[in-house]
């Protein structure tokens, strides 16, 4: 299995933020998304994950094996913290709530109302869920917001336990995650250019 | 021994039912919460005093 | 003894509660049931009424304590506003739920009473009417305990609403007054001449001291109610805060 | 789908959840009409199948906004579109739970209101019979305006004026089924059409409203 | 003062902001009414002064969670509270600004949906004076409510149940007032004490709202 | 002027989460808060701010003279950046607002709407916000989450810009930010230990 993303170009708000962007990756592999605030690393992990359709380009996979984490996390304040991966497990159909919640080291917190953790351990939470999936592809939209260090560790042992499995990562990150072996491609060039002014066709740019 | 309660025994006996199931429902919901956090509260306690 | 407030301690509470609980519910049970016993088997038709008299055993103390409930709760909300004991803040918690259960039992008491005697279940006369809008307010305030985690801040809050509540549910009672000029009677029992007997209105002997006994069961019940309730609700409290402090470690 | 609506529901029945609070609404309504209009018996029983339908109504509405904001705005929504479960099952899920914690109790409870608005004594079986065909109605239609307006924030008042032109038939064939049977007539007519749209919308609107929530998702 | 009352104006008049919305319902509320309680002039003419009232009530009501629940969660009341101005001043302006939204509009509109509902010719004044002299109240207790709700998530219909028996005293004196004019008699009565209603929940509400808000933020 | 923090406790849900911190800061210095996810430095940060009130201890300097700024930015997603800013100038009643857009390179952004900046562009708005107060004290909570490089040494400059003024910083945080001057405290041996367990009292702790 293979996630091969040839020559994808992104919008956001009508606006083409990334241009020509092509990448492969292989079971076992993780691949580092780097660039600058507002390059559009969220767009096109959106875009990967199938939530926003592309200007053009495709994505190889399709969106039943990818499992998506934004900048949101999807936390349900007044469920406890095993709740809320049950749920999870239930919708994904895979009974690994034991497991995520041993590689996050929330069972000290599992019967915790959700809404009372700290930002980091929310974090962790949200974390957890990609483990719960199953799913292959994990796309991950800064994932160690607001951890610490023994947390970033955390975070990296199990992309590494995932990618032991046969599994893939997309990250995009600003900081350092501790994952050496990972690929690192740096979106800055493949910035969508503004296109000629009088080329004005159907579709108004 | 049951006093005649003449044409109106339906509203008479229905309104002392429904109070008294009323007062039982508030009695007997009080106790058995009252029993119940009582027993879970000694648990807890004797377990921290064990750990702590 | 030192002072009242020594029982504002909860552990305090708890103790002297636990021993005065049995007397009080013994207390309560024994005249509830000579009250409503004697009411109900050893009193006379009235001429007009029929035997819906005997209602009067169970609406008018249930009305009673449903106010003063709310009475009391007002007064506990201002003891936590001002001196925090949470002692007082949980008992006017404790008491939420009675005072509601009371309002219930007025309200279908009268429904009932109200169809023999004006024949319909309910008219918009204003006692009734004030009664519903007390429910409602009964219903807000255990809906925002319920509502809000942190018990501290649950106690402010509701304790405020309580306040404002009292004021606007006075104002409503007015305005429901203006609104429509009912069917109800008049507060005849309350009233001074009551038990001499020398006013057209007076409730007669017969009816009222097994009418008094009652009132004074329901509140017996009321307190007995609230001792252990408050109770419960300071364990509640005390588990929550120990198990809070298990996870810390 | 079954852990959607085991979550759903326990979600709307925790604290704060909002279970309850519909009907609490739907009562105080209730209750806030004769205020209005005075409390005159007559005019009371006269208006009363109307009012609770509108009541019903209303309440419905009120919490519509609960369906899908709280799952959009803490990313939930994202990861459910990524998940196994077909949208047109998560919508119809969403719609079935909103159902049962608004719908269903105010079926359950209108019969006692109806005593508060004095409605005649044969009211009480077509205002029954013609909320509990009607409201499922409701929840469907109103959880498609829910998908429509899940991007906006606090849609709330949004939400309500594009749905309540939709609730229009829903509306007059209940009340007028209700009120009808408050004056002793014939009641088969409205409460067969007031079916057939609820079949219908049950059928085919989740895969509206399915369609909108991904093109809001994007 | 005036910078807040002008970002909260021109957040409430921009897309998805809520203004007009408030109007929108009102008028969506006032033309279900003929649908639910049947067309005859004669009885809509009678309950007419009530609906209306009714009405704005909900109106009002629905918008009330906007009041503060946008600013909780980004975090902005947080930044307000450590800000120079004093809690109870932002309260009132959020109150003023809520009228301004949706009472003001409301009092406006109101005569023109009095046409649809058959109100008589004299009942306009009394109808638009008690409006205009009640929704200020209505404005500054749904504040209130929105103070004490504050951090709960979705408390929309909690919001509701614990602002509506406040609402009580004003709808009854509000709806009466306009009752009594459309009939023709005497209306000083109600409205001096809307008057009073008014200026006292103006002149002491904001406390209770700052303390609260307070407690809430913390 | 200094801010001086003398045996504070503070507590998060009714439970006591750190104990005894005291620290002094003076004019042109800041202090980094460092400690694991779920320590209490959020907790701590509100209690220095005077959003809520502290156990025990007490807090130099009233309120009226800090600026705080959490985990969520207060951004209004509808106003564009400059009206985001003006109103928060308003309010304190300053005029800094271009000195806060050239701060944080907004000016380019300065008449887009809120709601359309990426993750790292709100942030820097967030940021951008504490120049305009004015306020002496800054009040920080893991103020860099999604910046890049370039915006963390913004930043770090705007830090030291404010310092230079007089001003000082209190910053929770996880990851480097590049302010080497800035003095470290740990709140790990702060942690609260659990009180007598039955020392039932009124607090029921
Ligand atoms: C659901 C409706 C009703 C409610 C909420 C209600 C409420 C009350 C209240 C609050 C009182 C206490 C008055 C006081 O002593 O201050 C009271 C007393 C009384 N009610 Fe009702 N009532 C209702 C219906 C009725 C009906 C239908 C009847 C019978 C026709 C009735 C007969 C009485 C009588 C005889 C008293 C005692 C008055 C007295 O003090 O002498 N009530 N009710
Ligand atoms: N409606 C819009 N119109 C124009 N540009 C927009 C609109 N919405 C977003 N953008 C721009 O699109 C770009 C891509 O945003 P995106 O969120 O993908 O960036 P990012 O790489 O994830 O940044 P960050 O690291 O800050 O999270 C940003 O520069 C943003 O300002
Ligand atoms: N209601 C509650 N009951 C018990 N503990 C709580 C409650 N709310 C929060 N906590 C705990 O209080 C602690 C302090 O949280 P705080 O947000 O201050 O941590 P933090 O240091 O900011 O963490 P982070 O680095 O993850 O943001 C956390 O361990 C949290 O789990
Ligand atoms: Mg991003
Ligand atoms: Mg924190």
């Amino acid at each position: 299995m293979e996630l091969k993303v040839t020559d994808l170009s992104v919008a956001r708000g009508g606006v083409p933020v990334l241009e020509g962007v092509s990448f492969t990756l292989r079971a076992g592999e993780a691949l580092v998304l780097r660039g600058p605030n507002g390059v559009g690393k969220t767009t096109l992990l959106r875009s990967v994950a199938g939530l926003q359709p592309p200007l053009s380009g495709q994505v190889g996979l399709d969106r039943e094996s990818m499992a998506y984490a934004g900048h949101a996390d999807g936390i349900k304040a007044t469920l406890s913290v095993r709740e809320n991966l049950d749920f999870w497990a239930d919708v994904f159909a895979t009974d690994r709530v034991g497991k995520a919640l041993a590689a996050f080291e929330l069972d000290g917190l599992a019967d915790r109302h959700a809404g009372n953790l700290s930002a980091g351990q929310k974090r962790r939470l949200g974390l957890a869920r990609m483990v719960v999936t199953g799913r292959p592809v994990w796309v991950l939209d800064e994932p160690t917001v607001s951890l610490d260090v023994d947390a970033v560790a955390m975070f990296a042992w199990a992309v590494r336990a995932h990618l032991r499995d046969g599994g893939m990562a997309l990250i995009a990150t600003h900081i350092d995650l501790g994952l050496d072996e990972a690929r690192v491609l740096n979106l800055g060039p493949f910035r969508a250019r503004a296109p000629e002014p009088d080329d004005f066709d159907g579709a108004f740019l | 021994m049951m006093p005649d309660l003449g044409k109106y025994a339906d509203a008479v006996l229905s309104s002392y039912g429904v109070s008294i199931v009323l007062l039982l429902v508030l009695v007997v919901a009080s106790v058995r919460r009252a029993r119940r956090v009582r027993a879970e509260l000694d648990e807890v306690e004797q377990r921290v005093r064990r750990n702590g | 003894m030192a002072s009242f407030w020594q029982y504002a301690n909860p552990k305090k509470f708890v103790e002297t509660t636990d021993r005065l609980l049995p007397w009080l519910s013994g207390l309560a049970l024994l005249s509830m049931g000579v009250g409503l016993i004697w009411g109900f088997f050893f009193t006379p038709d009235d001429f007009r009424q029929g035997s819906t008299v005997k209602i009067i055993y169970l609406h008018v103390p249930a009305a009673l304590m449903a106010i003063n409930i709310w009475l009391m709760m007002l007064v506990a909300s201002l003891v936590w506003i001002v001196r925090r004991h949470h002692v007082s803040a949980l008992a006017a918690r404790a008491a939420a739920p009675v005072g509601a259960v009371m309002t219930v039992i007025a309200l279908a008491t009268g429904a009932i009473w109200g169809q023999p005697m004006w024949g319909t279940w309910w008219a918009w006369d204003p006692r009734l009417t004030s009664f519903l809008i007390l429910f409602l307010f009964y219903l807000g305030y255990m809906a925002l305990w319920a509502a809000i985690e942190d018990d501290d801040t649950a106690a402010d809050l509701t304790s405020v609403l309580c306040l404002v509540g009292s004021v606007f549910a006075l104002l409503s009672r007015y305005a429901v007054n203006f609104w429509n000029q009912g069917l109800h009677q008049g507060a005849s029992v309350m009233r001074a001449g009551a038990l001499a007997g020398d006013t057209q209105e007076r409730v007669s002997n017969v009816y009222a001291v097994p009418l008094f006994v009652c009132i004074a069961g329901f509140v017996l019940l009321f307190i007995a109610l609230v001792f252990l309730r408050t109770q419960t609700e300071i364990r509640a409290r005390r588990m929550r805060a120990l198990l809070a402090r298990e996870r810390l470690q | 789908m079954i852990a959607l609506l085991v979550r759903d529901m326990r979600l709307g029945t925790r604290a704060g959840g909002g279970f309850g609070l519909g009907l609490a609404f739907f009562l105080i309504v209730v209750v806030l009409v004769p205020f209005g209009v005075g409390p005159e018996t007559g005019r009371l029983s006269g208006i009363a199948p109307g009012i609770l339908w509108l009541g019903a109504l209303l309440a419905c509405l009120l919490s519509l906004d609960r369906v899908f904001a709280l799952d959009w705005e803490d990313g939930s929504l994202d990861l459910l579109a990524t998940s196994p479960l077909p949208m047109e099952a998560a919508v119809s899920v969403k719609a079935l739970a909103h159902w049962l914690t608004t719908g269903l109790p105010l079926v359950l409870v209108a019969p006692a209101l109806g005593v508060l608005l004095s409605l005649p004594v044969q009211g009480y079986v077509p205002l029954v019979a013609s909320l509990a065909l009607g409201t499922p109605a409701l929840s469907v239609i109103g959880t498609f305006g829910a998908a429509l307006t899940v991007g906006l924030k606090r849609g709330g008042l949004l939400l309500s004026l594009l749905v309540l032109p939709l609730y229009m038939p829903t509306l007059i064939f209940g009340a007028e089924a209700a009120r009808r049977g408050a004056e002793g007539m014939e009641i088969t007519t409205p409460l067969l059409m007031l079916a057939g749209i609820t079949c219908g919308t049950i059928a085919l609107l989740p895969f509206a409203s399915a369609a909108v929530l991904r093109v809001n998702l994007r």
